[in-house]
């Protein structure tokens, strides 16, 4: 029983952290407010793992390759945004100008146009 | 000077005659068995790589049209790409080697997860048929690299091989997952970390890297899929989405994935070179720690595939100096191997001309590796032959030798008969000959500038084209006669006794073949692994060739 | 020096392990490398996400405006609270109450389909206002550079996202039989915790879809 | 010494200001790992000799690497790696950032050839005309799939890719030829993708300039004929080069070389000749009979050619009949999509 009102008192602390979650994304938005909602979203993971996933139970192994695993989304993510965050603006998209569709994919998106203004005229 | 045994025999029973009848091999869950059943599979996708090798070759021959229009040739090169890498040399020695000895050498009964084992490999035929379907229907010409935008509007049939990989993707997953599982928790008592055989760190590291990278090319083909059949467009220009993009993901599975292709067979290596120079390995920790650092490390690398991608330049001298980092490991492999030569007692057979193959091509191929991670150097050689000759270096050069060191060494363990040993080094010869016919040309063909992926070129790069297409043939040449000499040896060799070698490796601790059990008692291992100093733990039993 | 004969082998055919312990240990494990090897393929995902959010910021940013965002919270508080009773299903079983955790994970598989209605009503929204993937995009309010590959990623990351909770709930479902008819015990429960382990991952997954998608 | 080295590499000449500077670290390593290789092949080799099986068996005494030779191993390639790192990572930022004062060139590239444009003027087809000893900013963009934009002269290499601008440039050392390829695998005729660099000296670059695309028009433009000359400023005018080419590539239209009075195959199957109806036919209406392997994106210019201008343009087209018979211009195939 003692298991089952500890679950349960984390399972009320993903509630509360849910809510609080909520609530902060209606005060802060923009790049602020996804900070404060990832980490609140990390600490409930923390809570699920450690707790509902057993982490708690375990030493060694899943430990360490649950570690290894955030470590590798680290790095994609990081190294993916290093890079585009120095690229020249020319080469990230939106690109200065509408590529022919290619041949076979005659559908452009009705209303959202990719650019802001396709700045050459026909091709 | 050798002393002599009575002429061994085969051991009564062991697992290849334990159970009858192909449904026994089928529906096994014997890691031996899946391991031999692996081999087969591979054997036949390498002979159908092989195949649409030769077939660039020859119509590499001339320049114009040889013997296949443009659209066949770009064909046969995407599926020569997409078949050697993803049906051959991933799985290659993991799936053959590994599942054989893995639990062997570690002293289990079996790999953690035999079901899963035995769902692996059939996921890996799976996907492997699906991959081959495309040859039917008219295959595919994207390159084995699946560019986007090219792979999203090309005319052919790419969703048949995007799945077929996606499949066999996961085959790769669950292998890493099993052998995992079963380093960490089927190690025999006592056997500490830093007593496995230096072939189980390697399939470990490379696990490593399978588990966590595999994921990520999954979820790239199937945005590819996605994007041709449903059209939703996350890496078309024309709707906002980024190449680049594609070509990151794409890249973070597939640099690792070289590794995944290396570190197995460098293990082999560190397996054969002690056992043939019947030395202990320098430095073990060297050896493992470049190990566990290539598969770090190697995943930090993967933009030096896009130095003229129009990738920024930060990110570029990022990943060169990553790059040479990664490089280091593979340095440190190769002087560790070539000085455990020293003082040691060095056997020139077959497995070990494999050896010394493998560490001269792995060199040349991994120094045209840092040449080509040189940010400026790329300029010219980025997407040209050098670039093909290096790949080839190392994935044929190395690793291919490697599983060709580690069929003849381990060839007595699996099948309990030696093979006609002058033959063997001949051979071995004949195909590093060969092979350095074929791609040492490259290289030349590279440096004046020649691009990959064509199926014509201007005439005057075709001197080097002759050559290199001469080389093949007699690499084709070479593998007939392995696959001749082998196939008479399966029936006809001698037999080999236990422990034809007088190896040290654990997995010689049992007989050869192996009973189903593995062990017939519970192994001891009483010394280090690669321990060659100590008269009284002579395990060696059997015929000295 | 052992004689080249072979004897009878003594390791014993059934069990290669050990012991339940060390059994369950590789089970453990074999499930985390699983869950990591998941976890990678949704960084994929995750990746390109962050990639257009960095290369369209303000599409990205307005993007919110346009979902359902109440239907999306609504959705996390049905995933939190049946990763609650999933893991109150292993605390039941490993109090030796099978029925209990039973009824737990039927509770937990309701609110499964619970979400997935949730998901289809607001798909279904979507699809009206042509807040479609790709080629299909032609939502009137909402159309600026970047738009359309907001909405694709929504599509394609909770799509992934519906799949794994549909498998989630197969497996839910075999646990709920398996339990009900009294395959676990207070000593045997392990699939139960991988299950049960997987179903967690979804609910992870979510905790982070939920966010970039519909708060900030 | 490095003409020598250069020759034995097979490298081409020496074209371009960043070729020295990368046949410069190709050399340093390529030396060094000759030495270090052939250092490694000699003490394998020595050591082969040296320590051969002298009987099975044979135990061996334990060695183990002192700690300093690990960080022998380690530290030695290390510190030349980072060493050729650093080197080539100063020339390529080098080689991707071009000096202020370059000429311009907007480079296009297309299943299956490469658009030269200046700012001031027409564009050419698969030639690009630039002055020696004067650095040239390339931009370099695509049309439908990634291309890369090579030439091995001058070790210069920058994809092309749909939708964006890359930059690269270069400077050509001395007036001369070329060859540029195609270095990214884009499709059927990748390996056609051919084009030229042809650096004149500056004086030579300034009467081509002041000629403004007078070499272009290939075979037939030596007949001045007024009528004929005015049909191509109007061509130039109208924009019809954008799509159209007069040597012979078939670009986003069909080429013009040769057009007149050939035989035309139609996307609805069946063929048309093209005379004169049909040539004015094709720039009011053009919709009406496509030609195949094209898309049907050319507008029509109903009204916005006077009636002298079509006739001019026709004359023009007509101009451009070859010598020779060419062969029929190499079909486009059509990539679909399949499955939708
Ligand atoms: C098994 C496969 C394998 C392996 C192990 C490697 C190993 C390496 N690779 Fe290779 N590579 C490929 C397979 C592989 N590669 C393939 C398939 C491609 C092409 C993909 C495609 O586009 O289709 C490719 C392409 C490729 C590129 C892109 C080229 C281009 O397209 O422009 C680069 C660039 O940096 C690169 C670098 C390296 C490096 C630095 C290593 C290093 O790990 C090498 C390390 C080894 C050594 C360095 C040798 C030992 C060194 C010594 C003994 C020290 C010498 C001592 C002194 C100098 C003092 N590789
Ligand atoms: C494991 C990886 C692997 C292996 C082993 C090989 C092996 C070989 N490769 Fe491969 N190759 C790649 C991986 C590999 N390749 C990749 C990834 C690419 C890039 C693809 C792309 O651009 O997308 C490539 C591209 C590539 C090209 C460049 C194509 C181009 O860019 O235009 C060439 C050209 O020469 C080539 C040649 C060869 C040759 C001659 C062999 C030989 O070593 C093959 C030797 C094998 C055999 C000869 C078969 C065995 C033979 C028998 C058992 C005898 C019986 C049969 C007969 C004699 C009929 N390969
Ligand atoms: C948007 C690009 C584009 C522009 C600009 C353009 N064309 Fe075309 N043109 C095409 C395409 C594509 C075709 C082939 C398909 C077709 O027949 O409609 C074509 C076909 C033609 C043909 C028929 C050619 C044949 O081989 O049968 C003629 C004649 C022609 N164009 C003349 C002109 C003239 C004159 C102009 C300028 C005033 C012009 N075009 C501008 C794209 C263009
Ligand atoms: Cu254009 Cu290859
Ligand atoms: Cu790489």
């Amino acid at each position: 029983m003692a298991g089952s009102l500890k679950m349960l008192g984390v399972g009320l602390g993903l509630l509360v952290l849910t809510t609080l979650s909520f609530a902060l994304s209606r005060l802060h938005t923009g790049t602020l407010g996804l900070v404060v909602a990832l980490v609140i979203a990390a600490a409930k993971v923390g809570l699920i793992a450690f707790f509902y996933m057993h982490l708690s139970e375990r030493q060694g192994g899943p430990r360490l390759v649950i570690a290894t695993a955030f470590v590798f989304v680290a790095i994609l993510m990081g190294l993916v945004l290093v890079e585009a965050g120095d690229r020249a603006a020319p080469t990230m998209p939106p690109g200065p100008f509408q590529p022919l569709l290619l041949p076979g994919r005659s559908t452009v998106p009705k209303v959202a146009p990719p650019r802001a203004s396709p700045g050459e005229g026909s091709p | 000077m050798s002393f002599e045994v009575a002429e061994p025999a085969m051991p009564r029973e062991h697992y290849l005659n334990a159970r009858r009848g192909a449904w026994s091999w089928l529906t096994t869950h014997d890691h031996k068995r899946i391991g031999v059943m692996f081999l087969v599979a591979l054997l036949c996708t390498f002979l159908l790589g092989g195949m649409f090798a030769l077939a660039l070759r020859l119509e590499l021959l001339t320049p114009g049209e040889t013997v296949m229009g443009r659209l066949a040739y770009n064909r046969a090169f995407t599926l020569h790409g997409v078949i050697m890498v993803w049906l051959f040399l991933i799985p290659s020695i993991p799936t053959t080697f590994g599942n054989f000895l893995l639990p062997l050498m570690i002293g289990a009964r079996d790999v953690a997860f035999p079901r899963l084992n035995l769902a692996s490999f059939y996921l890996f035929v799976v996907g492997a048929v699906m991959t081959v379907w495309a040859i039917l229907e008219g295959g595919v010409d994207t390159g084995w690299t699946f560019y986007t935008p090219y792979s999203t509007a090309t005319g052919t049939d790419v969703l048949p091989v995007l799945m077929g990989v996606f499949v066999v993707g996961f085959s790769t997953i669950l292998s890493g997952l099993n052998f995992i599982t079963t380093v960490h928790t089927m190690r025999a008592p006592g056997m500490g970390w830093m007593r496995l055989p230096l072939f189980v760190w390697a399939i470990y590291g490379t696990s490593i890297i399978q588990v966590l990278a595999t994921p990520v090319l999954g979820m790239v083909l199937l945005l590819v899929a996605l994007e041709r059949v449903v059209g939703v467009g996350l890496f078309d220009p024309a709707r906002g989405g980024d190449p680049l993009l594609y070509q990151h993901l794409f890249w973070f599975y597939s640099h690792p994935a070289v590794y995944i292709m290396i570190l197995p067979g460098m293990g082999v290596i560190s397996e054969a070179v002690s056992a043939f120079c019947r030395k202990n390995p320098i430095s073990y920790r060297v050896l493992v720690w470049s190990t566990v650092g290539i598969a770090f490390v190697g995943f930090l690398t993967w933009g030096h595939h896009m130095f003229v991608s129009g990738q920024s330049v930060l990110g570029a001298g990022t990943f060169s100096i990553l790059s040479m980092l990664v490089a280091i490991f593979t340095a440190l492999k190769i002087f560790t191997w070539t000085s455990t030569m020293y003082r040691g007692s060095i056997w020139m057979c077959t497995p070990f001309t494999y050896v010394l193959g493998f560490i001269f091509l792995l060199f040349f191929g991994g120094m045209s590796g840092v040449a080509v991670a040189v940010t400026s150097a790329d300029l010219h050689w980025h997407d040209t032959y050098f670039v093909v000759a290096h790949f080839h270096f190392i994935m044929v050069g190395a690793s291919l030798m490697a599983f060709l060191a580690g069929l003849h060494y381990w060839f007595p363990k699996m099948f309990g008969r030696c093979y006609p040993e002058g033959l063997g080094v001949g051979t071995a010869v004949l195909i590093i000959f060969g092979f350095i016919t074929t791609f040492l040309p490259q290289f030349l063909l590279g440096n004046m500038g020649m691009p990959r992926r064509y199926a014509d070129y201007p005439e005057h790069f075709q001197p080097l084209h002759v050559a290199s297409t001469a080389g093949a043939s007699l690499l084709g040449f070479g593998f007939l006669i392995i696959a001749a000499y082998l196939g008479w040896s399966l029936r006809h060799g001698r037999v080999a006794g236990r422990n034809p070698w007088g190896s040290r490796g654990y997995e010689w601790h049992s007989d050869s073949p192996p009973p189903e059990a593995n062990f017939h008692e519970p192994p001891v291992f009483p010394y280090r692994p690669h321990d060659y100093s100590r008269p009284d733990l002579q395990p060696e039993v059997g015929h000295a060739a | 020096m052992r004689p080249e004969a072979s004897l009878p082998p003594v390791v014993p055919q059934a069990g290669h392990f050990g012991d339940e312990a060390s059994r369950q240990d590789a089970a453990h494990l074999g499930m985390w490398i699983f869950i990591a090897s998941e976890v990678m393929l949704f960084t994929a995902l995750f990746t390109a996400y962050a990639f257009y959010r960095y290369a369209y910021p303000d599409a990205f940013h307005q993007g919110r405006l346009h979902m359902e965002v109440g239907l999306g919270t609504l959705n996390t508080y049905v995933l939190v609270t049946s990763s609650i009773l999933v893991a109150l299903a292993i605390s039941a079983v490993r109090a030796g109450r099978d029925l209990r955790a039973g009824g737990l994970l039927l509770g937990a598989l309701a609110l499964g389909v619970v979400f997935l209605f949730i998901k289809g009503a607001e798909y279904t929204q979507h699809a009206h206002d042509g807040a479609l993937p790709g080629a299909w995009y032609d939502f009137e309010a909402f159309s600026m550079p970047g738009a359309s590959l907001f909405f694709t990623l929504y599509w394609v990351m909770t799509g992934v996202h519906a799949v794994h909770v549909l498998v989630g709930m197969g497996v839910l479902s075999t646990l709920a039989v398996r339990a009900l008819s009294g395959h676990f015990s207070v000593a045997y429960h392990t699939p139960l915790e991988l299950g049960g382990m997987y179903w967690h991952l979804v609910d992870i997954v979510w905790l982070f879809l939920w966010p970039l998608l519909y708060l900030a | 010494m490095s003409e020598l080295l250069r020759r034995m590499l097979f490298l081409p000449e020496e074209g371009s200001t960043l070729a020295s500077r990368v046949d410069g670290i190709h050399f340093f390593i390529i030396l060094t790992t000759f030495v270090v290789g052939a250092a490694i092949g000699l003490t394998g080799f020595v050591f082969l000799l040296r320590f051969r099986r002298r009987h099975a068996h044979a135990l061996t005494p334990e060695v183990l690497a002192p700690v300093w030779m690990e960080a022998l191993f380690v530290s030695v390639p290390l510190l030349f790696f980072l060493l050729w790192g650093a080197l080539g990572y100063r020339d390529y930022v080098w080689s991707r950032s071009a000096p202020p004062d370059a000429l311009d060139v907007y480079v296009t590239g297309k299943q299956w050839m490469w658009k030269f444009a200046y700012p001031e003027g027409p564009g050419a087809v698969d030639v690009l005309h630039v002055p020696a000893g004067r650095p040239v900013r390339l931009l370099i963009t695509s049309r439908d799939v990634i291309h890369s934009f090579y030439v091995p002269a001058f070790r210069l290499k920058m994809d092309a890719i749909p939708g964006r601008y890359t930059e690269t440039w270069f400077e050509a050392v001395r007036p001369g030829r070329y060859p540029v390829l195609c270095a990214e695998y884009c499709g059927l005729d990748h390996s056609h993708m051919r084009a030229e660099v042809v650096a004149l000296s500056p004086a030579e670059f300034e009467v081509w300039r002041t000629q403004q695309g007078g070499d272009q028009v290939a075979s037939g433009a030596g007949v001045a004929e007024p009528l004929v000359e005015q049909g191509r400023v109007v061509a130039t005018r109208a924009g019809c080069f954008q799509c159209h080419t007069v040597d012979g590539t078939p670009h986003i239209g069909p080429t013009w070389r040769g057009l007149y009075l050939r035989e035309e195959p139609l996307d609805t199957g069946g063929t048309i000749r093209a005379d004169v109806a049909y040539l004015t036919e094709s720039m009011m209406e053009p919709q009406a009979k496509v030609v195949a392997g094209y898309a049907p994106v050319m507008p029509s210019f109903q009204g916005r050619l006077s009636a002298g201008d079509v006739a001019s343009l026709v004359e023009f087209i007509q101009s451009l009949r070859p010598e020779r018979p060419v062969p029929p211009t190499v079909q486009e195939p059509r990539y679909e999509l399949r499955g939708r």
